[in-house]
């Protein structure tokens, strides 16, 4: 990590210094006027260029009409978390307008439509006009396309004067539009177009400069977290998909739309797979643990409130023990809460998902490339311990577009846990049990409907059962079968993904955290580092939580347990998991639907670390 | 494979199993509940049509109904679900699975109460499987109440006079684009098994609304009827501490187009109207007007009300390979290196 | 307290001694016999007796022929909690009458009906045999009555050798059949008949005596705790009822639908009530929520499955607002777990229902006359707090009949929260804030539909908001709007029921715990104290805790929190309420589906207890 | 009471209200959405009815249509409750306050999919209100997947072709009990309004379900018809980052039993069928009939399908008082100490 860059100050040009690949852009428009293409082809250009990108999509609950900002870091030290303060603003919505101009820092630079509403009566920014209506007109395209083609303008105008490659970002559209050279030319023409007229009529008066890193961004993809969790549930053989639309977790359905068609027909044109848009999310989990228990591998993508619909039926798959694999895509709850913003609002809940006393594996992505991982990984994990896993990636990483390592495809066979086939029913003389503890490790045995054996049927239910799946109301079996229970779900603890650990020299205090706060987290290290604050750091990735948590834990006189939700969820669970150490750790939580910033990372751990090394001394 | 040996040579069907081996567990319903007449016929059509006991699975939802799948095909994978969410595993079942014959079994407040959802939904997708309804007009398991499909003005024991129409079952899946529609009475065992047998063979959800009255639960307390119970007496239990053992009830075969009436335990009547021979089960139109009628009369319909093989089902929708989802193998299932390396050159 | 009584310790009857009124006898009937009959007639007999009594009904989720065990225990001492030993076992089942003799003590004894296959072969124990078949038929009744008479034998069989009086048999099936002549006629008959025989052919072998105690049981009530929370919900003025049938949540439901028309109907006999049945939970607690927010008193009743399904609901009543009442009858889960075992698994997944951040008021009764009390006081905090308020009882409470203290009539008016009618409207001219915190104490003011004043009206919502009840997607009204609820909620902490202090002289350690575990825990702190240990406790009426619990944890090196679930939820609950005395905070639970005992209690608080001294030492 | 004063006197209705006074804030829908016009029509029809507004609450579930409740009727107390939910909530708002007028707006997706169970039992309980589904066959908040309403055949740019029937909200109601059952088109403000006024008016559930066009998402990708954007161009937008802006489409009157097509914005087609003069909606047999061939020749029905006075409704069953419960204080709601006494009497 580079020390000396701090990118999370805003940087002014009031030296006069060159600012290179290392500031924010902030572009201001309205859903549904097509600005998506523009702002995406403007990012991909960029990372094309080698430079480390970061885009946020900040759009409303609604379709059309609606402010919507879309938001691009550069950062050569490669930060990719979101920062609050964006040099550059590209101003598009008249709507919002007014309160946008006041967030431009000083020696910030503002592009603004002249249909704006704008004067230029600060001192301390650069403005450049934009004379979008005129530029679009004199390009002869038809009327309902000009809306569209009008934010081609502001790519043309930025790429020109911040030094956007044209070469990257025809290549960009290419990708955009899969090839398809009409529309890339319409959109190309106008983005010359808006050029040219940059060069003739708008020096350049800011000190920010985008340059090629030659080399730079090798090997990545720039890839949305839901598109990467759908390919790594296609390697890892889901075979049945209920899903039903809610967003931010509609774009994973989509994408096992897409690459299961692509990946996954015979010959003959033949699905190897069932997708079914469910009627809702008690049916879409319902089919789920029905496909799980009839030997599929199945999933299902849900946010909040497919969740809380969900209740009932993970109970039951967790009781049965039945597989299954439920991706939440978490968006800001309680309720219907704000759906277009993000959160890691449901861990709490999730992990004891149903009434009584229940206990749900549930893995922690941070980035694409772990959403790959964990796709597969919560497919052989549901089948390994017979029972519904949760992935909980959420808005942020789900649906922006993330500059990620490439996908490790998947290095050990499917794990496909303990099935009983006929032939070994056979060997058993029909003597099974199946919820019988036969390894110690408490996953019984099962099998499978079709399993062509008198002995393999049994009655699977909610109901308590002895060991032989029979119906029982015994206090014993009762109590033993909880305990088996949970010596399985303590195996799952040595066999769930293991935390990532970010030591430095000298750290003496502890972080822990999950998910996406992880860029803030590195990026709010090293601005504590400067100010003499050395920690360590732990990404937790999976629950139950595993030995090595503890053992961070215990290592430290002060832990801050930091997340993006109110209440201190994982606060609550580390808790519960050590209450020996309970007075080490300190929760750090906040909601507000906006990622969690390095700035406000560091301000929060400073002054309470601060605040603690003078209570104790 | 080994088998159950038996040293006496018993009757044995077209795939060499006794009647024995398509039993259940002793049943824990109470005596004389509708329930048991209809296990005992699926075991006999089980066995008459010898069907591979680990080819078929049963799934059922909550409620003494649904309890039944214990009760006979006792080899047989089974699945006793949630409380109105046995159409969604089913499908999901059905979807991983499609060698398997789903028997499914729900009770009235399971499909019509809290599963009327996914009842119309799963006939909307129309999965291959046999619903039967365990239709008795009151929630057995949970004593008494109500259900959705209890006739207006009906009178209970506990809960009182029903003023809400009734959701007739069967009109709701000719409207809902089921493809085979029937109703029977739980005590006819010619006909309920003759039906099973036809919607056995039928390719998509075939529903069978059974009529299968509750012996303790369907008391009329105001019914100018006998009482089955201590009327002479006038002894009324406070609570529901004592059941009296009741015999099934079966009733003798009738003519098509005829009606039967039937009394129940409680000494209050239903209508059964067996439908016409001419009555033409492809005709929408006709199906839904006798229904209709019928209710108006307060009969019930018996016989296959509506048929139609032209309905898609799930699977042709899906476009799945022949074998099933869940028999696939890693091979089948994981694409190549390669496919992950072409996917990712084009997010570069 | 008695300090000689060790009632949980089984009485041998070796040294001859009279044992009265102290003892425990358990009926082994099968499912729909009509021995329930019987068994609350000797309860009730006894408890009009004067003698302390509690009666068990241990049922299978089945109608009719399943194995049923009634336990009753007296207790001079006046100890009402489960106990697992029976001195008297009642063999009326031959499917389970095999195992039953097993659980006799040493020094017991066992009446058994004749028909079973008892061969006396015990020394140590006193055999009746009672020919019941031969008794009824020398009865003249109706063959169709046979069986269920049959009960009444071992009522006049029991009720001869141990003292139960003719005449409070009587009493009590008068009760029963609720003045119906005829019914207790001919039971008592059967009842007579049985005596006589008893009397000419039984002689008296055994220690055990019941014996009138003169003033005793004055002014209790013998009750169930659903009945209880029914006639407290009443006198609440609930006014929307909407509820699904599932045990042990109906009986509530049928306590309302009873006492309703008696209490609440008017001289016209108009409602001033709506009960619907609903089509299932989701509907239910969505028609308590339409009501609640249109101004009525609304309450649903359910279980654990039920909870499950209601969790999007009450998500949406904690972030819009909305009062209502949910009372769920705890049975054991997870999933469809044991329907008829008493548990309290909901707690923890309650506390948090519904996805996002989301934190609700629990009441938790432990007595009838708390149901009673918490019926109105539900309903007064969900107005007050605007909010859905949980009352968690349990089967074990809910659907046995327990001796109660009377149930005290209100004593405050009810409390309807704040409501700005149409004329504080006007004078504030209209200018108000539905999410306002005008108090300071979190909590908004609300009108209701109908008021009629044009600036009445807003929008509910469960998205985002800000003060006025617009849709707001803003950071601030999002975060602030969290944070104003977690003001609420920490008003409420004031607000609701305090905890109940036992305090022992010389108390040296504490116990935490809630609900129907309060009779086993009185009754360990006894023995407990015989042992030296002496201890204090604390019973949570609820949640969110207030400031005593942690004031009472703060007092002890160690405090034991006892639950009836596996995960010990109230502990993990503490916990985060304490973190810094986490480490004196040492969980103890269970769930067989059975009520905590004593003597287990006492085992377990002792066995923890000397490894902590000894540890410290 | 104070009330908005105005300098200059606008138009006023019969109870002193101006049309503004009927209004909502500013739609944030897409332009040109159905929609739009049905709250349009919903303001005529307050306004002319003279409707006060403190006695109408709107109570919807989620979705686009599920946003409108908040650009009509800004006045009056609503409710966006959760997805396919609004039934429930309406019929506790309904239990406790007698008087109001509730006015649901459902969308296909919220009604038809998860929301079909509650529908269903709404129906069934007669809850008087009015129930609108604004039905566009697709679900237009989370971007257009099929809703379950859909055509059999139909192809949605990003969802493919639908395979399955769709469930025709009118038989639904119909079959479900409902006793005011009508269709129409958004863009037929005549009959639109006329329905309107007609089932405010009635005694019970009146359902409407309105064909209202979602001219962002309904955009046939296979169509032969022009395609609305660019088809000259060849361009496809990849994601959904484009939607023009369109006129809402209103069509002229048209008479009795005569068809009228009406090309929607993606250049498709719908054919409306207006109802007969002759139709006789009290009629069960014909109204199911008249949609059931309506559906097999792709027209959509409009008019007043069936009509039915006799079903008792909500309050009638559950027989409270005349006031609104919810108005009722502590000394009706609260039983006399007394009362208390002598239960617990009882209880000794
Ligand atoms: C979510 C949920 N709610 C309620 C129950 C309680 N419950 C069990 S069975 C049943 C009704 C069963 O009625 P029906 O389906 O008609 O079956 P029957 O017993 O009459 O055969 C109910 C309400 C439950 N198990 N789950
Ligand atoms: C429980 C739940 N699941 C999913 C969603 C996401 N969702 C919001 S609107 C909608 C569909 C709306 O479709 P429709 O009712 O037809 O309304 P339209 O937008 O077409 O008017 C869905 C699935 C949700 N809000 N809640
Ligand atoms: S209660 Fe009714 S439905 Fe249930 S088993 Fe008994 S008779 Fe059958
Ligand atoms: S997406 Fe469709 S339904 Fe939604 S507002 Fe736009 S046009 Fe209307
Ligand atoms: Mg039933
Ligand atoms: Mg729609």
């Amino acid at each position: 990590m580079s020390e000396t860059s701090h990118a999370s100050e805003p940087q002014t040009a009031a030296n006069g210094a060159r600012q290179i690949n290392d500031f924010c852009i902030n572009v201001a428009t309205a859903n549904g006027t097509g600005s998506q293409t523009s702002n995406i082809a403007l990012l991909r250009a960029m990372f094309r260029m080698g430079i480390p990108v970061a885009g946020k999509n900040l759009f409303p609950s609604n379709i059309q009409g609606l402010p919507t900002w879309y938001n691009i870091r550069l950062s050569k030290a490669g930060h990719i978390a979101h920062r609050d303060v964006a040099e550059i603003l590209v101003a598009m919505n008249p709507k919002t307008v007014a309160e946008d101009l006041t967030k431009v820092p000083s020696g910030g630079v503002i592009f603004y439509d002249t249909a704006l509403p704008v004067k230029e009566d600060r001192e301390d920014v650069v403005y450049y006009a934009m004379p979008v209506k005129d530029m679009v007109k004199s390009m002869s395209v038809a009327p309902n396309l000009r809306e569209y083609i009008a934010n081609m303008v502001y790519v043309g105008v930025v790429a020109e004067l911040l030094g956007i490659e044209m070469e990257m970002l025809r290549s960009a559209l290419d990708t955009h539009f899969s090839g398809k050279k009409k529309a890339v030319d319409l959109n190309m023409q106008m983005i010359e177009m808006a050029a040219e007229h940059t060069r003739n009529n708008l020096p350049k008066r800011d000190p920010y400069w985008i340059e090629r890193i030659e080399g730079g961004n090798k090997d990545l993809l720039l890839v949305e977290g839901n598109a990467a969790g759908a390919l790594g549930s296609v390697y890892g053989g889901v075979n049945v998909v209920a899903w039903y639309p809610i967003t931010p977790a509609t774009s994973l359905a989509d994408g096992l739309n897409e690459y299961l068609p692509q990946l996954r027909r015979t010959s003959e044109g033949k699905s190897t797979y069932a997708v079914i848009q469910a009627e809702d999310e008690l049916a879409a989990i319902g089919m789920c643990v029905g496909a799980g228990w009839a030997g599929a591998r199945s999933m299902t993508s849900t946010s909040g409130p497919g969740i809380s619909l969900m209740a009932e039926f993970a109970g039951l798959a967790y009781q049965a023990e039945i597989p299954t694999v439920v991706w939440d895509i978490q968006r800001v709850g309680p309720s219907t809460g704000l759906p277009t913003r993000t959160s890691q609002g449901d861990l709490g809940f999730t992990y004891q998902l149903g009434h009584g006393d229940s206990r749900h594996i549930i893995l922690l992505p941070a980035n694409p490339a772990e959403c790959f991982e964990f796709g597969y990984k919560a497919l052989d994990l549901a089948e390994q311990f017979q029972t519904p896993v949760f992935v909980l990636s959420d808005l942020d990483l789900g649906m922006n577009l993330w500059m990620s390592k490439p996908f490790v495809y998947p290095e050990t066979p499917m794990n496909r846990g303990k099935v009983l086939t006929a032939e070994q029913l056979e060997a058993l003389n029909g003597n099974w049990g199946r919820y019988a503890d036969v390894d110690g490790d408490g996953i019984p045995y099962r099998t499978l409907p079709g399993t062509n054996h008198p002995a393999a049927g049994y009655f699977t239910r909610g109901t308590g059962h002895n060991d032989k799946a029979a119906y029982s109301e015994r206090p014993e079996d009762w109590e033993g079968n909880l305990q088996r229970l949970r010596r399985k779900f303590n195996t799952a603890r040595k066999h769930v993904p293991k935390p990532e650990l970010t030591q430095q020299d000298g750290g003496s205090f502890g972080l822990i955290s999950f998910g996406t706060n992880h860029n803030a987290i590195i990026e709010a290290m090293e601005m504590l580092k400067a100010d003499g604050h050395v920690c360590d750091y732990l990404r937790i990735r999976a629950l139950p939580a595993t030995a090595e948590v503890g053992e961070f834990i215990e290592k430290y006189d002060r832990v801050y347990v930091i997340e993006n939700n109110f209440d201190g969820q994982m606060h609550g669970i580390l808790l519960q998991d050590n209450p020996s150490h309970a007075t080490r750790l300190a929760s750090l939580s906040r909601q507000n639907g906006m990622p969690l910033s390095a700035i406000w990372l560091h301000e929060q751990i400073k002054a309470a670390h601060e605040r603690f090394t003078k209570a104790l001394a | 494979m080994s088998d159950v040996t038996n040293t006496k040579a018993a009757k044995t069907n077209n795939i060499g199993l006794e009647k024995n081996d398509y039993k259940g567990l002793p049943s824990t319903l109470c005596k004389g509940c509708g329930h048991d007449s209809v296990s005992a016929r699926i075991i006999n059509v089980a066995y008459d049509m010898g069907l591979p006991p680990h080819r078929t699975i049963k799934i059922s939802g909550i409620g003494c109904s649904s309890k039944s799948p214990a009760y006979f095909l006792g080899r047989s994978h089974s699945f006793n679900a949630l409380h109105g969410r046995m159409p969604s595993v089913a499908t999901g079942a059905m979807a991983a699975h499609r060698d398997l014959l789903t028997i499914g079994i729900s009770g009235d407040g399971d499909t019509a109460s809290i599963g009327l959802g996914q009842f119309k939904h799963l006939l909307r997708r129309n999965v291959p499987m046999l619903y039967i309804v365990e239709n008795n007009g009151v929630y057995g398991l949970t004593k008494g109440q109500f259900s959705a499909t209890a006739d207006e003005g009906q009178t209970l024991k506990y809960a009182g006079v029903n003023e809400l129409p009734p959701i007739d079952i069967c009109l709701e899946a000719i409207v809902g684009n089921c493809g085979f529609v029937a109703r029977s009475f739980a005590g006819d065992p010619r006909q309920v098994e003759t039906l099973l047998k036809a919607a056995i063979s039928y390719k998509g959800t075939a529903v069978i609304d059974i009529i299968s009255p509750c012996v303790t639960f369907n008391n009329h307390l105001s019914s100018t009827k006998s009482y089955p119970f201590g009327k002479d007496h006038e002894i009324q239990l406070q609570e529901l501490s004592y059941i009296p053992h009741y015999e099934e009830i079966t009733i003798d075969e009738y003519d098509d187009g005829t009606r039967k009436k039937v009394q129940l335990h409680d000494g209050s009547w239903i209508t059964l109207k067996k439908l016409e021979k001419g009555h033409d089960p492809t005709d929408f139109g006709q199906a839904v007007n006798i229904l209709q009628e019928a209710q108006s009369k307060k009969e019930l319909i018996t016989g296959l009300i509506y048929i139609n093989n032209n309905y898609k089902d799930l699977h042709s929708v899906l476009g799945t390979v022949d074998q099933p989802i869940s028999s696939l193998q890693e091979k089948d299932l994981r694409p190549s290196r390669e496919s992950l390396e072409d996917i990712m050159a084009g997010m570069r």
